[in-house]
């Protein structure tokens, strides 16, 4: 395992050490849990949002918590949810009188701690309202969608929620922001490598040294088709062809698009990629509003990459086009 | 032993913790056929957790004392399994309030409180391939018990036949939760992970009151 | 290889006309040359810069181009200098008429041919000054500093000058903020793991399964002391010493930081190496103004870290805290 | 031959050519012992877009048909070696201005040409084990042979063994400049990569001008 850490059952907390005395001006925690991240910009007169999830897939989650983004994320062990009272106390330490939203993606374990935490809060006569990204075309059939997987693509529901909160609108308008925008992206993966959990040693799962899966989760969770390496260019149409397909996406449309890295493949070949999708867009006659390329969701040190679509109207457009500041993610008014 | 009272729970618990560490490679094997190898992980964490939370505990209600067993294992390692798990203890320790020891008939009572927390929390119908299809099977051997007036060691020993029948059963059906789910019928074949952990369980209970016994 | 790519010589263009496709509203390209970047927002009324070098280092060198840092790049092949003529119609095209800095690493390739481009400029009318970035430590002794290679620390560089420029500065004042920061800022890398050029199509190097080196360069150029892979604070400590006897960098003294992926490298092992590099500096007394964690200067795929520390007075302060909107690096005004 | 006129150049650039294509694999090799293995890669690159400049030219002077074909070297393969090798071929070509034939004399006076654009562009010293360690013998051989009256495929014989002499000494050499320049003494033992290119060229004249006198 060739990693620069230090003991493996340290790794999250050492991350997350590492990360509050890099941007003491932007996150804090919450008595003394250094798994519980609040910004340190505090803002309560406006609807909260929260998010958690696993640790290894930095920047998510709790890279987005920032101006314009998020306000708290309660983080797991690698892989693993966080805690119901880690969110619950979250939810509480952002203290956003307008009520909270939250947003993750659709795993078993954060479904049900985020439930947990959502019942409590409401004992403690906190609104909560929750959304979760299942973005992930490849992890069920289109009619079996409320079981799909939320990956990278929920990047565009915090960009969207977030802008809608900060612009000071109210949960019903926040949360239908947020279920507009996961109604409107898809996502499609393909993994190159595995990757390793520190407190495991060794790769959940293989790939051949010349395989490719496309579809493959951000765990290893497996995809639809593992076949020899393929060049860029067929790489990509594979795994557009479904992602298109599904919502579906059709001429005229006008989508943002996310290709994000999963870990250890290059920018130079996330560009590689763009260029494709950018070339199978323009032929179906679908416009880009916008395109970010970079690491958005990552699975530690995986090989691959995903392609998220995001269908906009004038809403979505405004809410992406709003300005983030965070450490892991910035972003001027467009 | 016919009955458990507060003084066996720190070595009910350490028994609970000693099969989980044992069986940390196994369960991670088990996890990493359909799904992301931590089961091993975070059961053996999650009993830690509540093995050191029950030997600490002053209190003289088994019932709480169960409760908050199952709050440490939900701050320890809430994954799917972990959250579920301490769902069970929290619930069946709630039906153990106001007794002081635990019979066939309480045991009866908190197996059955354990699989309805599960249920409510987890939305897993029998046969879909998870912790329930172990726990359905022993909840109805120990009511069986119980209409019978077993004593607890016989009774306790009817539910591991009935709980390993369960496990066994798993190797056939389909997982529809949790990330296993995505491998549709390649997990055909393989006995559950977290079924296995519920086997475990009871297993442990099981020559609890049975080495106790001798 | 386990790349998406296509074809290995359509590596570098394919590259750029991802990047040109997705920030349509950022970078240009020169006369249909993609190898030659311009910023989409011209300013000619201020001090241009213009940096170059090989691909396979991005978001190096184009990656910068853009408000509040530089004007335009010219880009080589993979680990090869862009040529004297492509530099020069960069250097046209930005049509800035307070004079030119050009900035760049200390290569011997892209030194030759920013010499020539700088000569062909003159003869031209234009002005121009060459600063290069020399803060690589393991790649020379201190008394041989003008040998030096240019890594990931230019970045802090390109952040002050850029700033100096765009404050409206004249040539001299930013070449002189050039090389203050240039003689601010020192820098140490480790490589866990080589990188394939894609047209070599295996690794230039190699480095044992468990192994490690400190100091190698970017292109796998040897670095201070090859070992077996230690924890994540011995690496740090090893890499750090180094660099902090160099300056030398002292007590009182207050620095930027910046860690930086190589490429393969988790932001989760970034995070964990800062945690010790910020360790260190506490227990010196330095202290920490910014911390930048990312990929700022990467070797494709190659698995590992840099650490960069640059000493700011008042002056690199202010320039450090300037904002930048490129596609690749973005900041708020700090 | 006696004498190289314009109608062979694009016989001896082809030449050169397939000496890089040939040589690839053995240049990289050597390129990657204590550098970044590219220069198979920028020498063919460099070679080719030379080799084509020259079939296409349509020039009568044999100065400007070399000074474009470096022209083309310095665009396609802007490397350390290729920008070198560029600046030789443009400075050669300079002072081949004005005359319709290479003979011995002129040849002399385009590698010095060669070997000072080098000089000026690089900033090597002999023996700081790069492309002047060879090219700084090329010269001085075919001076002598100027000195001595000897014809063109005489003197490029004797200035291929002055190469090769030159190459060899270049084992024992320190690098101090471009990448090999980091691997201190431990690229004693190796010959110089850039060395070897300009062994290849020396050897191509020289196999051309006797291959065209058979
Ligand atoms: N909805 C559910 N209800 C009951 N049990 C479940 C459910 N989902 C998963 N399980 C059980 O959890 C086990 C996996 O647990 P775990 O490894 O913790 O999951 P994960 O790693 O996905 O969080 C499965 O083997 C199954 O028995
Ligand atoms: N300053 C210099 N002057 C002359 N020759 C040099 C100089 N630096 C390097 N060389 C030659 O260039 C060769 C390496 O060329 P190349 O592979 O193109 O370098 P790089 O890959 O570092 O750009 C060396 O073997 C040496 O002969
Ligand atoms: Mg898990
Ligand atoms: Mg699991
Ligand atoms: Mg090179
Ligand atoms: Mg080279």
């Amino acid at each position: 395992m060739k990693k620069i850490i230090n003991k493996a059952e340290d790794f999250v907390d050492e991350m997350i050490d590492g990360i509050l005395r890099a941007h003491p001006d932007h996150l804090r925690c919450v008595e003394g849990d250094k798994r519980c991240l609040v910004t340190a910009q505090k803002r309560t007169n406006k609807v909260g949002i929260v998010t958690g999830g696993g640790s290894g897939h930095l920047p998510l989650f709790l890279g987005y918590i920032g101006e314009g983004m998020l306000d708290g994320c309660a983080v797991g062990g690698v892989f693993q949810s966080p805690s119901a009272s880690q969110i619950l106390s979250v939810t509480k330490s952002i203290g956003c009188e307008a009520g909270v939203l939250y947003l993750y993606g659709n795993y078993s374990g954060d479904v049900m701690n985020f439930d947990m935490a959502s019942e409590m809060a409401e004992m403690q006569g906190m609104q909560t309202v929750t959304v979760t990204g299942n973005d992930d075309v490849a992890s069920s059939s289109s009619d079996r969608k409320e079981t799909r997987r939320g990956v990278a693509g929920i990047f565009f529901l915090y960009k969207a929620a977030g802008a809608a909160a900060a612009l000071g609108m109210n949960l019903n308008d926040v949360t239908r922001i947020a279920i507009k925008a996961k109604e409107s992206t898809r996502t499609i993966g393909v993994a190159l490598s595995p990757c390793i959990v520190p407190e495991l040693g060794r790769p959940s799962f293989t790939l051949g040294d010349n395989e490719m899966e496309i579809g493959m989760g951000i765990h290893g969770e497996p995809g639809i088709r593992r076949s020899s390496l393929k060049c860029a260019d067929d790489i990509v149409q594979e795994m557009l062809d479904p992602v298109i397909a599904d919502l579906p996406f059709e001429k005229n449309d006008e989508v943002a698009v996310l290709v994000n890295g999963l870990g250890a493949t290059s920018k130079e070949e996330l560009y590689i990629i763009y260029r494709k999708v950018s070339m199978i867009l323009s032929g179906k006659g679908i416009k880009v509003y916008h395109t970010y390329v970079g690491e958005f969701a990552t699975s530690m040190e995986m090989a691959g990459a995903s392609v998220s679509l995001c269908r906009v109207d004038d809403e979505l457009r405004r809410c992406l086009a709003y300005p983030v500041n965070s450490p892991f993610f910035s972003q001027k008014q467009m | 032993m016919e009955k458990i009272v507060k003084e066996d729970l720190p070595a009910l618990f350490y028994k609970f913790k000693n099969a989980m560490s044992e069986n940390r490679g196994f369960l991670i094997d088990l996890d990493s056929k359909v799904g992301d190898s931590d089961l091993g992980l975070t059961m053996d964490k999650a009993f830690s957790a509540a093995a050191a939370s029950v030997a600490e505990n002053r209190s003289d209600a088994i019932g709480e004392i169960f409760m908050e067993a199952g709050m440490a294992m939900a701050q320890s390692a809430p994954s799917t399994m972990g959250t579920l798990i301490a769902t069970g203890f929290m619930r069946g320790g709630k039906v153990l309030e106001g007794i002081d020891s635990i019979t066939t008939s309480k045991m009866s009572d908190f197996w059955q409180a354990f699989l309805v927390g599960i249920e409510e929390r987890g939305k897993a119908k029998p046969g879909d391939k998870t912790v329930i299809d172990v726990l359905g099977p022993v909840v109805k051997s120990l009511q069986n018990s119980v209409a019978n007036g077993l004593a607890l060691p016989v009774a306790m020993d009817a539910s591991l036949i009935a709980a390993k029948q369960g496990l066994e059963d798993t190797k056939n059906m389909i997982a529809r939760h949790g990330k296993a789910a995505c491998f549709g019928d390649t997990n055909i074949g393989h006995q559950d992970a977290g079924a296995t952990v519920a086997v475990l369980l009871i297993e442990s209970v099981n020559e609890f009151v049975l080495r106790a016994k001798e």
